[in-house]
């Protein structure tokens, strides 16, 4: 059978995980491989985590927060976007692929938009094949 | 009982050894030259001083794994790592590294507990020395002779490896050491002359010149324990320590480790792994106290373990003065005029 | 060890059609430190809530995880749950199957092994939740509006008549703001006075309003509910507590200063109150002015006054409030349009601003109505030019909104008192509002002259005899596409209405954000227009952005709805999942109290730790992922407790 | 143009693909049009130009050419719309389909087989020099580039070689670009042939790193706007009254002849001052000249009246009173002075132009700015 | 360019001045070791001590890192290029106060890791030649170096995906965790540092591959735009792992990016506790 990655979600509770329901709501279907991790806003999220969630198997990263200007709390996902941007050089100036790890911003009435992402996301991871780099050695 | 074999044909040595089982020797990369596990003949070389790392990886990995487990519901479930220990050869150890061995036995073995995997590693394990050529220099940063070895000890070493001319001379100095040597038919016998060589070069050994000072081991240690409460001496001492934990991984008598469970999903192992007196938490407690916090605490540690405490429960310095922790130290802070100030204070 | 529940909702068919329920019971049931495994068809129905509060005590669970729909639909019902039950709310997870699985796939292998994952994932969650409580602090009941315009006064009022205690600080001598000085109004042309000046008395009248003239905030410390507000009195040398407002004083008063409310169109004294109905109608001395702070003699007020209350010892002083929420209401000012030289604003003496032209117009105002100009002649031709500054990309960028109104106000009071020709110079007429677009085609009838195009230069270089002693104005009339000179006496600017000067330093003090002109932000430009990212403090008027006074109105008085809804309230209670320092573990490097948008951590300099203020904390997490050393906690989302989920969720 | 109108957008596409993208911010206010020196003497609207190419529209390939690029709409526009940009792209388009005016054939035709927009003989172009003065060679601190109309245009020969008297005089270290340089393109470009442009510019950037030149002089406003904006190239670009200015500040020339009371007023050419900000350096030079009063005309400045001379103007053919010039030097003699100063060959050779169709010449005098530096530097 | 001789001379001169007058507690500077090659970090207290000062081209450490450890005491400290940005770093991160702070500014190029024997340039580390704070200059300044820091990068950047990834993993293969690196660095100041701890592990506490990838991964990104290149990580690595690559690299996204250098101005914000609204999405790409 064909290679099935596994995509790792953290997203905002406020726009994007709110996104994602609505794409539900709205019966929308987008590919299963996203398992969705939901904190309280995209500043939440350090960049080890996404070191950590490759070290833990995942093929892809998709981090969801709100549009710059509409943060909850105001400019969180300003800092956000400095600290993942640098995310991203790291992993490719480290070797991983860039394109395993995306960062959007989805607003609470973008479930259409949600599922996009994802969709095209989780196309583009499997083209890239397994993350077998960072993923822990077991044995 | 002396064997011999032309330098170029260290290859075919190296062959056999790999065909008797696994084989430590030194091997040049472009960072320069370390004791490895060997995988092809044309890897080892003898043209080096010394090693970066000590070679005690060998019967003391740096990461070592005790036990497998799985989290399972209900209790969980263990199991020993003791995987089988095949009769391994390390080759090229400098007399000094040899000396080494001994003062970790006295830890490992004569402390009245036997450490079941040092012991395995030193049963299964044979050691040729390789002594130090008369026309070699030694490193400006070694002292060994501080510590009394010579240059060319061979004493430790089952087999001992001595460069002469064109050739390499084998001498087998144990019982294990001298059965290696028979069976390793296509050696040659080594001649009289051979044999005056290297009585020579043993007794040159001990008159070769590095750092030096008259160090009584026993004074050695009371003065230290003298000098201990002096801060402002340590303080100073240990200005500029960054306390990493170089100079102890480097050393070849360092033995602290730690013990870890490593998890992932539910499946984990129980590791030992080397842990260095430097570190500020190396003695942190679990209670947030930390007995020794401040840098100069720490190397005094150091040094006093070694050069005092050691003599006195095992009655020997704990160092060879091979001089890596000097020549690696990222400060230059240098243990022998360390203890030598001391001493002389 | 922890004893975990699980229960599995079918929600009816919405997560049994492509979840395979009972499958998903088994492997959850086979998870490490699962106590207890269970499918319901409606989990949040009462029978289903009774099964998990059953479960709870009788395998007396300390974690219970609820795999339904999204937490946003029923979170809250399944902590009441747990609450009821005896186990503490934070303990409860939810796992969402519905909308971002059942719902978003047909497959039903795919659903179910998301299923699995997604418990998994809050198995590992639910072993390291901590329980919390949330607490709860006193409310002050009292309120602080800052700025004593139309939307000052209206605030206050509004709270004041619910019998709350509101302070109104007003950093001028009176209230009033830039209403005050308007003749008429748009579209209506009632008297700006007559409707503004009672409001301005019932303030003077309201036991509940502690009116603040001649004051400014100094410092703003505190948080909602709980805000210290320091006010600086500036120094008036005149003791209003004796002052009995005779007036005398400023009757015999030698000082001369121009008078701030007229515009500088005329002179004021030095002890002075900026205009007949100003509240209070006591005087102040203004330093700068008064010939005994210039030359050291003269005192004739202290010797005039009855009362005794010169005093010119004065000094500032420091009034301390306590508040549980403040509204700024500081207005606007009016950009300085001498820099736009091409309109010869301060060249030529015959070039008026709006606020200057309204004083011309008003019966109180230095010609006491008369529209004459600076050399004391009647305009007989007057050209009014738009959007001078406004939707300007070299000034401002946006729509000033009212400009448009008040230049036809201006025609018309212009028609009526000057009967000259009147020139509209404009880009686009804007008349959007109750009754603005029948005002503008009254004034249409009304002959007044308009031109489609933006003035590009007033100049005195003339051309022919009938322009001689005239200012002309050239332009572009775009709808003729002829390049027009039109001569006239006098031009009216209609300048952008700019933030406040000192709009940032206030901001500051608030921990308000601006818009790249200094505007203070709103929380939400449609669904929070009146909040701000600072709890309890709100904005009305025109320091959000310009707008005419029915606007302003309108907003004031929902600012006021804003402040009652946290002052009505004895305690409130904190968000319970906030941020904590682990001082241990703490390097000092100041990271979150740098990043913290609302400045919850602070630095324990002496023992060199950050520390967080919780009750400003909202849990958002900024601070913790930028904290290197994991010494910040967040409660409910820490690093270890997101990891563990995100393990789980990758295991299988 | 028909009474009915339909758009034609791909003619604005092709506008806007030209460079003239800008025109989408207008919203017509008349700003442009207003403000233009165009406007009040002829049937020529910038924004009604703008209009017609947001619609694609024709109906002003004829008027357009007017344009001087003065900039001073572009500064005035509440829209921040480039209206230069556009118009010049309007030109590029219409040039390529072949509307070029026959007057600015001529330039065009010059600039591309002669290199210079004079029909002078390329090998000539430093005649007016007559040899007294070096070329420029690696190590040498300056490199002095008359503009081709200091180098052509017989009345601008004489400030050419003011100049080079004056940079002598410094003693500074300088050479001339040699005769194999040409013209800087400038006008060219504006006129919308860029491939000409591409043309010159390659050929003179070629030249310039070739020289390894560091600093470079220019006569005229137009090349340093060029070099400067246009070439991109590592070198220093300096027009000659900053450095005369500069000079006269270290004391490098001190002008000591005293002109007892002469009346001197002005005028800013639009490339020094709007398109360069360079306002202060030859209002500094005439400051220094003993016994001089300057007298400002009214427009000056940000609000300077353009000559007309610019965006290829100086070529075209103009009935009197449709000369911007001519209404400057009136405004010139209001201001009392007896001299006129600018710092640009094509003012000069259009003011020139018109105080001798006005028969002004007893009543007012034109000088480059270095002309009467020179006037009052001795005894 | 000052000698060597000349600037140790000044520097003895300006120590002793600096604690007779009593201005300083102590002087962070640089003392003799066990042979000329080696000198040692040396702190002055007296004026006596001062004599023992020395500076050559060895002295290479960058005594921030002992600064930051008095954030207290007025102390005075000897800096070179890197080493400056490095206090100046501190001092925006509010870890040292500019007022307690004697900036012995030292102008130098041609330094040498006596280790490697590499001079300490634009293709190694610590080019910067000239202190950009100071009190006290001790030699004249000197010519910046004209290439890039980041040219050094070329190669690395020059190859594939897995190419970089085959490098690194080789480079943290070796890795002993001696913690020499942070504990060398001057912005490594925390304590305890994300390795020290347990919860969360961050990484595996035993010296596993992947456990080193993390460490050394997340520890660059605590120094993304803190890094000022002097390389301190680098030489005091007892393996060799040329850390300072991929610093540069992130010091030169930064600089792409935010358009701020570490520590180059007091009055500047670390980039990652700060933002633009117009950073754009771009950056995210």
């Amino acid at each position: 059978m064909d290679f099935e990655p596994k995509i790792l979600g953290i997203a905002c509770n406020w726009c994007t995980y709110t996104g994602a329901d609505l794409a539900g709501t709205t019966r929308l279907k987008y590919p299963q491989n996203i398992r969705v991790v939901r904190v309280m806003c995209s500043s939440r999220i350090n960049p080890s985590f996404i070191f950590r969630a490759f070290q833990l198997g995942a093929d892809g990263v998709l981090v969801g927060g709100c549009h710059p200007g509409d943060c909850h709390y105001g400019t969180g996902n300003m800092y956000a976007r400095r600290r993942l941007a640098i995310t991203k050089k790291m992993l490719e100036f480290a070797g991983i692929e860039p394109g395993r790890f995306r960062v959007e911003w989805i607003s609470a009435s973008e479930g259409n938009r949600f599922a996009e992402v994802v969709g095209e996301f989780t196309g583009q991871v499997k083209g890239l094949g397994p993350q077998t780099k960072l993923k822990i050695k077991t044995d | 009982m002396l064997r011999k074999i032309e330098q170029g044909r260290f290859g075919e040595l190296i062959e056999a050894l790999l065909a008797r089982g696994p084989l430590y020797a030194p091997v040049r990369d472009d960072r320069g030259v370390n004791f490895q596990l060997i995988r092809k003949a044309s890897e080892p070389t003898l043209d080096f001083y010394n090693t970066l790392q000590s070679p005690k990886l060998a019967w003391f990995p740096q990461s070592e794994d005790l036990i497998r487990y799985r989290l399972a519901k209900g209790e969980t479930k263990g199991e020993a790592i003791s995987g089988p220990v095949a009769p391994t050869v390390v080759l090229g150890m400098r007399p000094w590294d040899v000396k080494s061995l001994a003062i970790m036995d006295l830890l490992f073995l004569g402390g009245g507990k036997e450490d079941p995997y040092w012991l395995e590693k030193r049963r299964l394990t044979t050691v040729i020395g390789y002594g130090l050529a008369s026309e070699e220099e030694p490193d400006g940063a070694d002292f060994f002779r501080t510590l009394n070895i010579g240059a060319a000890d061979s004493d430790g070493s089952d087999v001992f490896l001595l460069k002469k001319d064109g050739d390499l001379l084998l001498e087998g100095i144990t019982e294990r050491g001298k059965g290696l040597l028979g069976e390793l038919t296509f050696l040659k016998e080594g001649t009289e002359e051979d044999e005056r060589y290297l009585v020579a070069a043993k007794a040159g050994g001990k008159d070769r010149k590095t750092r030096f000072f008259d160090l009584d081991a026993n004074a050695a240690a009371d003065k230290l324990k003298a000098v201990f409460a002096d801060n402002t001496f340590w303080e100073k001492e240990a200005e500029g320590c960054i306390s990493c934990g170089t100079c102890t991984f480097v050393c070849p008598t360092c033995h602290c480790f730690d013990i870890a469970d490593e998890t992932l999903f539910r499946d984990g192992v129980r590791r030992r792994f080397w842990d260095a007196c430097m570190f500020t938490d190396f003695t942190l407690e679990a209670s947030g106290h930390n007995p020794r916090p401040r840098t100069f605490q720490r190397l005094r540690q150091k040094i006093c373990h070694k050069y005092s405490f050691y003599i006195e429960k095992f009655g020997v310095v704990s160092c060879v003065g091979c001089g890596r922790c000097t020549r690696l130290c990222p400060v230059n802070i240098d243990i022998f005029s360390l203890v030598a100030r001391a001493v002389n204070l | 060890m922890s004893r975990i529940g699980v229960f599995v909702c079918h929600c009816g068919l919405n997560i049994a059609k492509t979840v395979r329920v009972s499958e998903v019971v088994e492997f959850a049931a086979n998870l490490p430190e699962v106590v207890i495994a269970e499918e319901y068809r409606f989990v949040c129905s009462t029978p289903g809530q009774e099964l998990i509060a059953g479960d709870i005590k009788k395998y007396n669970l300390d974690r219970i995880i609820v795999a339904a729909c999204s937490p946003l639909m029923h979170e809250k019902t399944f902590r009441k749950v747990a609450e009821a039950a005896g186990l503490n709310q934070y303990l409860v997870t939810i796992v969402n199957i519905r909308e971002q699985c059942s719902w978003v796939t047909e497959d039903e292998d795919v659903a179910t092994k998301k299923a699995k994952a997604l418990i998994n994932g809050a198995v590992y969650r639910a072993r390291l939740l901590a329980p919390l409580v949330s607490r709860f602090i006193d409310v002050n009941p009292e309120v602080v509006v800052v700025g004593g315009g139309i939307a000052g006064i209206q605030t206050a009022l509004e709270i004041a008549a619910v019998g709350r205690k509101v302070y109104l600080v007003e950093r001028t001598p009176t209230i009033g703001g830039h209403m005050a000085q308007f003749d008429k109004t748009f579209p209506t042309l009632d008297c700006s006075a007559c409707i503004l000046t009672p409001k301005m008395d019932a303030v003077l009248q309201n036991p509940n309003i502690e009116l603040l003239t001649y004051c400014e905030v100094a410092e703003v410390k505190g948080f909602v509910g709980n805000f210290d507000v320091k006010i600086r009195q500036k120094a008036r040398y005149v003791d209003h507590a004796k002052c009995n407002a005779c007036l005398a004083c400023v009757e015999k008063c030698p000082g001369k200063g121009e008078s701030e409310f007229d515009e500088g169109l005329a002179k004021r004294k030095a002890i002075y109150i900026p205009f007949p109905q100003a509240v209070p109608q006591k005087p102040v001395i203004d330093r700068e002015t008064c010939t005994y702070f210039i030359k050291g003699k003269c005192r004739l007020c202290e010797k005039i006054c009855e009362q005794k209350a010169i005093d010119y010892e004065q000094a500032d002083s420091y009034i301390e409030i306590k508040a549980g929420a403040i509204v700024a209401a500081t207005g606007y000012d009016l950009m300085d349009v001498k820099p736009l030289a091409q309109y010869g604003y301060g060249r030529y003496p015959a070039v008026y601003h709006a606020l200057e032209i309204e004083r011309l117009f008003n019966s109180a105002g230095p010609t006491a109505g008369k529209v004459v100009m600076r050399d004391g002649r009647e305009p007989q031709s007057i050209a009014i030019l738009h959007c001078i500054g406004s939707r300007d990309k070299n000034n401002y960028e946006y729509c000033s909104r009212v400009c448009c109104m008040y230049s036809l106000k201006f025609a018309h009071l212009l028609k009526e008192k000057t009967h000259g020709d009147v020139y509209q110079l404009y880009i686009d007429m804007r008349a959007g509002g109750k009754g603005y677009e029948e005002f503008y085609s009254r004034l249409l009838e009304e002959d007044v002259k308009f031109i489609r195009g933006k003035a590009a230069t007033v100049t005195h270089r003339t051309k022919n005899p009938e322009e001689e002693g005239k200012l002309i104005v050239e332009v572009d009339d775009t709808l003729t596409g002829k390049f027009a000179r039109i001569p006239v006496d006098m031009v009216v600017l209609a300048p952008a209405m700019k933030p406040r000067a000192d709009a940032k330093d206030m901001a500051r003090m608030l921990n308000l954000s601006t818009d790249k002109y200094g505007f203070f932000m709103e929380k939400h430009p449609k669904l929070a227009p009146l909040s701000t990212m600072t709890d309890g403090v709100f904005i009305a008027g025109a320091c959000q952005s310009p707008k005419d006074i029915p606007d302003t109105v309108s907003q004031a008085t929902g600012a006021a709805a804003e402040a009652l809804t946290i002052v009505s309230k004895a305690k409130m209670e904190l968000e319970a999942a906030t941020a904590m320092v682990n001082a241990a573990a703490c390097s000092g490097c100041r990271n979150c109290v740098t990043v913290c948008p609302y400045s919850a951590p602070s630095m324990n300099e002496e023992k060199g730790v950050s520390e967080i203020n919780e009750a400003l904390c909202k849990g958002c997490g900024l601070c913790a992922a930028a904290c290197p050393t994991s010494a910040i906690i967040t409660r409910h989302f820490t690093n270890e407790q997101v990891m563990a989920e995100m393990e789980g969720l990758m295991e299988f | 143009m028909s009474s009915v109108i339909t758009p034609y957008l791909e003619m604005s596409q092709a506008i806007a693909e030209a460079g003239g993208e800008a025109f989408k911010k207008c919203y017509q206010c008349g700003t442009c049009s207003g403000t233009c020196p165009w406007t009040p003497i002829s049937e020529f609207s910038i924004r009604k130009l703008v209009r017609l190419s947001q619609l694609g529209l024709e109906g002003i390939e004829d008027l357009m050419w007017s344009c001087s690029t003065c900039k001073f709409c572009v500064d005035r526009c509440p829209r921040g719309v480039e209206i230069i940009d556009l118009v010049t792209s309007v030109r590029n388009v219409y040039a390529g389909g072949g509307l070029l005016p026959q007057t600015l054939r001529t330039l065009v035709g010059s600039l591309s087989s002669r290199g210079n927009p004079w029909s002078g003989d390329q090998e000539k172009r430093n005649d007016w020099a007559q040899g007294k003065y070096p070329l420029y060679a690696e190590g040498m601190e300056y490199l002095f580039f008359p503009c081709c109309t200091g180098c052509y245009d017989q009345r601008n020969v004489s400030v050419s070689r003011a100049t080079a008297e004056l940079l002598t005089r410094a003693g500074l270290s300088w050479g001339l670009a040699g005769a194999e340089v040409n013209c800087c393109g400038e006008s060219v470009k504006k006129v919308g042939d860029y491939e000409l442009f591409d043309r010159l510019k390659g050929n003179n950037a070629g030249i310039f790193s070739g020289l390894k030149a560091r600093k470079i002089i220019t006569a005229s406003p137009h090349c340093h706007f060029t070099f400067k904006n246009e070439y991109g190239g590592a070198y220093e670009v300096i027009h000659i009254t900053e450095l005369l200015a500069e000079l006269i500040k270290e004391g490098r020339l001190t002008p000591k002849k005293d002109a007892s009371g002469l009346k001197v007023t002005y005028h800013d050419p639009c490339y020094l001052g709007r398109h360069g900000g360079i306002y202060a350096a030859p209002r500094e030079i005439i400051a220094a000249l003993p016994g001089v009063e300057l007298c400002e005309m009214d427009r000056i400045r940000e609000g300077s009246i353009c000559c007309g001379g610019g965006g290829g103007g100086l070529w075209v053919e103009r009935m009197k009173g449709e000369r911007l010039s001519d209404f400057r030097i009136e405004e010139a003699m209001e201001t009392g002075a007896s001299v006129i100063t600018t710092a640009c060959p094509y003012c000069i050779a259009m003011i020139d132009d018109s105080i001798r169709t006005a028969n002004a010449e007893d009543r007012i005098k034109l000088k480059d700015v270095t002309e009467i530096l020179i006037d009052y530097l001795e005894e | 360019m000052t000698a060597f001789k000349d600037i140790e001379e000044r520097l003895k001169e300006k120590a002793k001045d600096l604690l007779e007058k009593g201005e300083v507690e102590c002087v962070f500077a640089y003392g003799r070791g066990y042979d000329e090659r080696h000198p040692r970090p040396y702190v002055a207290k007296t004026k006596e001590d001062a004599e023992n000062l020395v500076f050559n081209e060895y002295c290479t450490f960058n005594l921030a890192r002992y600064a930051v450890k008095e954030p207290r005491k007025k102390i005075a400290v000897a800096a070179k290029g890197a080493d400056s940005r490095a206090l100046v770093q501190l001092i925006q991160e509010g870890k040292l106060k500019r007022e307690n702070l004697v900036i012995l500014g030292i102008p130098a190029a041609g330094m040498v890791d006596a280790k490697s024997g590499l001079t300490l340039d634009e293709k190694t580390t610590g080019a910067f030649a000239n202190p950009v704070v100071y009190d006290v200059l001790l030699g004249d300044k000197l010519p910046e170096a004209k290439n890039s820091p980041y040219e050094v990068l070329g190669e690395l950047e020059g190859l594939s995906g897995d190419g970089r990834w085959e490098f690194w993993r080789k480079e943290f293969a070796r890795c002993l965790r001696c913690f020499a690196c942070r504990k060398a660095c001057p912005m490594c100041y925390c304590d305890p540092c994300f390795m020290d701890q347990s919860r969360p592990r961050w990484a595996d506490k035993s010296p596993t591959l992947d456990g080193n990838t993390m460490y050394h991964l997340t520890r660059f990104y605590h120094l993304a735009g803190r890094c000022v290149d002097c390389g301190e990580c680098t030489r005091a690595c007892p393996v060799d792992i040329p850390l300072y690559l991929f610093h540069k690299r992130l010091a030169k996204d930064c600089e792409e990016m935010f358009n701020q250098a570490a520590g180059m101005k007091l009055e500047d914000k670390p980039v990652l506790v700060d933002f633009r609204v117009e950073d754009g999405d771009e950056i995210l790409l």
